[in-house]
């Protein structure tokens, strides 16, 4: 069984705030909340995506940052690209009866699949979605539409100001929930894990790391310790973050080079 | 059963985790050991940083995988960390490096023999770099230029030469690292490929070409072991498309004393190792052998 | 949509039958021909009678074909009747001639060029025999030595030179055998390779090794075409592993000209150039492409 | 897909007449009538074999003539050897009422299962079979059992002296048979053909040829004309049989060079 990229049409570009825009396109995949793919432009690069709908048509939600997303903010409806997966386990809901999402910047993507199919099944939830500004919200509509929302942004222009762990802590103050999945900037997402850590709730986090072979867990490229972030993740429970020295602090660039998590930001630029 | 001695070191079995597979640090080592693998090898180490090939590096094609990873490496000054934590490997941990030249490759060499790996793998083979290594595995000469300047860096640690099966003749390659001071063969690094995406009209691969790995390329790799077993006395890791208990037997009757995987932990995750010793001794107790060192070369009686 | 001229030659689809395959009499060549081949080529034909191989001969493993048949030929001298009823051909007929040596070649050609096939392939690399070809394909100077020779002889004729993916670096055989007056080149011949029967402990092929086909050498033909399209301006028949219509368009747009077919008449039987040619129509539909000669190579822009 | 060789043991041999054995495989293969393996003895050859079991367990039977077959019959129970296969088309009886089977030599090999399917099916059977002396019968009981037999011999020693035609045109001057099936020399085979052509009657016959590929169709070892005796055969009909110019008349040598049936069988000696 191979599993190349398969060519396929943008069929629609949607423009969810300055920065981010979903691409729909016309290839049909089958996918859990959580999971991603490989997108690839031919000639430039392929980087990993996660799914923001999946089934008969597929779309994957990008914020504008480097070469490749320029590259794919370029592109019209009609055009090419390639798309493997989808990869990685996903999130895990069995069992769970009432659920918080935490959701930082671009980490709206990954849950939003995630928001809706708890919707489906009846389950319980609030949602803490954060951004640096009012405008950059990312599925603040689709988001509210499945569960108790709660927005945080850096500079207070809309919900409230400061971030989204401050909200965690205070909903734990007054709430119970089964699992805590959260997805966002990894310093965000470190204090997530404390916080689960501390009230002793179950979490899944969503973590990122750059990839080569994305998906397949060979290149040992996306390392943290002794996981995969493609084939063992990108979703993580507390039994694997309390042994992963590496979780908020490391992670490795192309050259495979393991640097602090400022320094593969900075490289990242 | 399986277990067997590979260039005088013990290996609880013969199973081998190839280079460049998960060996991007130490965790992924140990995990692989601790999942059945009879040894581990690094991922190939250089001079200094390198970046490798954009995206796509990897393919999944029907009958195996294609690679132009690129030789990626943080250098062999960044990996301190990684030889620290691999004192607590249960198995044999072999150090693969590779060099532009043989100034280069001793430089590494020097390096990574302070470590004490348990044995050290030069890479005179890797396909995929424009400047890098596959000269040196096609040319008698360079090959054993290569290997006899490394091995008198490393002194007593074993000296695993990686061969390519792109040379003519790999039997003459082998020969040469042998009396180069080769202390063991590894065979055989990928076959250099291409696959396009026709709709793209464009190579599926970055760098364009890459190494074929997996099932495909398990004929070539039991015919260059079969040459090179009866072209050397020292030992041979062969490899190419292991994934079971099948392949990894019939790499060992055609001359290989150990067998890497490599693409096998694609198809069956870090479990392989384990699978492929259970298939091999379940094989072997039905054919009633009593030591994997009985099989070794057998199919040229 | 599908006509396309090759060396000059008309061919009514870019199909051909490869050499080795069913073509040991003309009849054969007429059914590959009338199941809608765009051209065939006859078995590979030497100075004198051979015998080739003992069985087994063949062997099917999970990703191609290996085979050792030995190059066993009646001699140029027995194939007379052959050529009368090629008459009848209603496409192009390819001869395919070997020989040990230059002048082993010249001899075969000689009297090959007075039957007046279409083309002559000239076959410096069947890696079955002992001492037959490999060399020639391998090397660019003693490549080219066959070809000038095979040339002077065959005259207007259009000549093919068929390689092998075994050389160092194909594309420099290729530039020879241009300069030595190669009209085509025809790419890829076998990849040397063995399978071992793990309960027998023996070689499946009696010959021990053999060439392996199909489905597993395609990337293998496809960087060899890649290689000697950049390399050479003469047209490439491309082969290695084609049994579809994808893997058709992927080595046109590699550089190849027309689409050799050997072990797909195995997985396909001779249904295979009929189905190849509608899957590349039905393709070329949707991806809005009028004829085959616009694919040819365009991977590379 | 792989069609490798298999090794299997050889559970029982049974001494047919002097000159022939069945060697029971322990090896299972369903297969047709009339269709063939090849046996594999590593380190001499390959050749292939009409099935005269099926099933669970499998039976060649097998004429110990040259240097295979030697190397067979110095085999013992237990011994391994290598099958693979099954290959051909084998016989086909859809819409045979009554049949006429026609066997010289180790030609009763292919018919056996043949007949006893045939048996089978309740189909009205004469057999006829031929062979240079009594002794060298083979399959006599057994293919009694399925049908009416008549016995032709070289020297008389046991039936009618004479050949298996003889009796078969005698037979066609009294009964109608939808389908005469037979195997033997060529020579017989072509004569059998002239008389089923002759009476308007439908004939399978199986033939043979050296092999090499011996079932993938593909080496062109075992032309006749335009057809192989691998994958299209072994077994011919009327129609393709009177576009066979070579049947009865020529085959390949190991070399592929053309030759009269005689040189062939000399070359076999
Ligand atoms: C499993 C997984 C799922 C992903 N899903 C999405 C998604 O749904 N939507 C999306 O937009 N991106 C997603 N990404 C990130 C994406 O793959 C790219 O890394 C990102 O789009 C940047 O690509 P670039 O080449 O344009 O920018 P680059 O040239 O790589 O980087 C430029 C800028 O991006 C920032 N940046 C890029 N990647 C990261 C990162 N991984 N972590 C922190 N900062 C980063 C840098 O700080 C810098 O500001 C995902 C990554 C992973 C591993
Ligand atoms: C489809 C098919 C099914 C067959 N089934 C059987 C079978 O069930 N039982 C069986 O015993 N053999 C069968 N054969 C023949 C068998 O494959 C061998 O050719 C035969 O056993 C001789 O092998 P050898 O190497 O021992 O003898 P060789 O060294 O090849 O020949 C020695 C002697 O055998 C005679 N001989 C051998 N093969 C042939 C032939 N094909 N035609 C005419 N004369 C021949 C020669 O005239 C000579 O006397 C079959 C062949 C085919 C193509
Ligand atoms: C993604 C990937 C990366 C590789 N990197 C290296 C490497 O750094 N050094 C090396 O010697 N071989 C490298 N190889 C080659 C393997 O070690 C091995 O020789 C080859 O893949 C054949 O074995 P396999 O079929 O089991 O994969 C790499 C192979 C793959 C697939
Ligand atoms: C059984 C067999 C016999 C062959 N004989 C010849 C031959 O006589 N001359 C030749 O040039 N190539 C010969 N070849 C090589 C094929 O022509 C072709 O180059 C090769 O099989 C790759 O194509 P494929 O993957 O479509 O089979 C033979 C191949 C096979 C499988
Ligand atoms: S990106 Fe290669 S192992 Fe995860
Ligand atoms: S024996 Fe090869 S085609 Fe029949």
């Amino acid at each position: 069984m191979s599993d190349l990229p398969k060519i396929c049409r943008i069929k629609k570009i949607v423009q969810e705030t300055q920065s981010i825009r979903t691409f729909f396109l016309g290839i049909e995949i089958k996918a859990i909340p959580g999971q991603f793919v490989m997108a690839w432009l031919p000639g430039i690069d392929e980087k990993p995506f996660t799914l923001t709908a999946a089934g008969k048509e597929i779309a994957i939600t990008v914020q504008e940052r480097g070469k490749f997303t320029k590259a794919l903010f370029a592109m019209k409806e009609g055009d090419s690209i390639g798309i493997r997966g989808p990869y990685g386990n996903g999130f895990d809901f069995k069992g769970v009866k009432k659920a918080c999402i935490v959701a930082g910047g671009c980490g709206a993507a990954p849950v939003l699949l995630l928001a809706q199919e708890l919707k489906k099944k009846k389950i319980g939830l609030k949602i803490i979605l954060g951004a640096r500004t009012g405008s950059e919200c990312l599925f603040k509509k689709n988001l509210g539409k499945t569960g108790g929302l709660y927005i945080t942004t850096d500079d207070g222009s809309e919900g409230e100001k400061g971030f989204t762990t401050t909200t965690l802590e205070k909903l734990l103050q007054k709430e119970k929930f089964d699992c805590v999945f959260a997805c966002g900037p990894e310093i965000m997402l470190s204090k997530v894990f404390e916080i689960c850590e501390k009230h002793k709730i179950k979490c899944q986090l969503n973590l990122e790391r750059f990839m080569k072979c994305g998906g397949m867990g060979i290149c040992g490229q996306c390392a943290i310790n002794e996981w995969l972030v493609c084939r063992d993740g990108p979703v993580f429970r507390n039994e694997q973050l309390q042994k992963m020295p590496e979780f908020g602090k490391f992670a490795r660039l192309k050259s495979t080079k393991k640097v602090s998590l400022q320094e593969y930001a900075q490289w990242r630029q | 059963m399986l277990s067997t001695v590979f260039a005088g070191i013990e290996l609880k079995n013969p199973t081998v985790l190839a280079s460049g597979i998960l060996g991007t640090n130490a965790e992924l080592l140990l995990r692989a050991a601790n999942s059945g693998a009879g040894a581990v090898t690094m991922k190939s180490v250089g001079p200094k940083e390198r970046q490798g090939h954009n995206n796509p590096t990897v393919a999944v094609w029907e009958h195996g995988l294609l690679n132009a990873v690129g030789l990626p490496s943080p250098g062999y000054k960044e990996i301190e960390e990684e030889f620290e934590l691999l004192k607590k490997s249960p198995v044999p941990v072999i150090a693969s490096i590779y060099g532009a030249n043989v100034s280069e490759f001793v430089e590494v060499a020097k390096a990574i023999a302070e470590k004490k790996p348990a044995m050290v793998e030069v890479n005179i083979s890797c396909p995929n770099s424009e400047m890098h290594g596959q000269l040196f595995g096609c040319h008698a000469d360079s090959g054993a230029s290569v290997i006899s300047a490394v091995k008198k860096e490393i002194g007593e640690i074993p000296l695993i030469a990686k061969l390519t099966p792109q040379a003519l003749n790999i039997s003459e390659i082998a020969k040469a690292c042998e009396a180069a001071g080769a202390d063991a063969i590894c065979a055989i690094n990928t076959v250099q490929g291409m696959l396009i995406n026709i709709e793209a009209h464009k190579p599926v691969l970055h760098f364009k070409k890459g190494g074929i790995s997996g099932p495909a390329i398990r004929p070539i790799a039991v015919r260059c072991i079969w040459d090179i077993f009866e072209a050397v006395k020292i030992p041979i890791i062969g490899l190419g498309g292991v994934s079971n208990g099948r392949d990894a037997i019939e790499l060992m009757q055609a001359g290989a004393t150990a067998i890497g995987i490599g693409s096998g932990i694609y198809y069956q995750g870090t479990g392989v190792f384990k699978k492929v010793c259970e298939e091999m001794q379940e094989w072997m107790k039905a054919n009633s052998y009593k030591s994997v060192k009985e099989l070794v070369g057998i199919a040229h009686e």
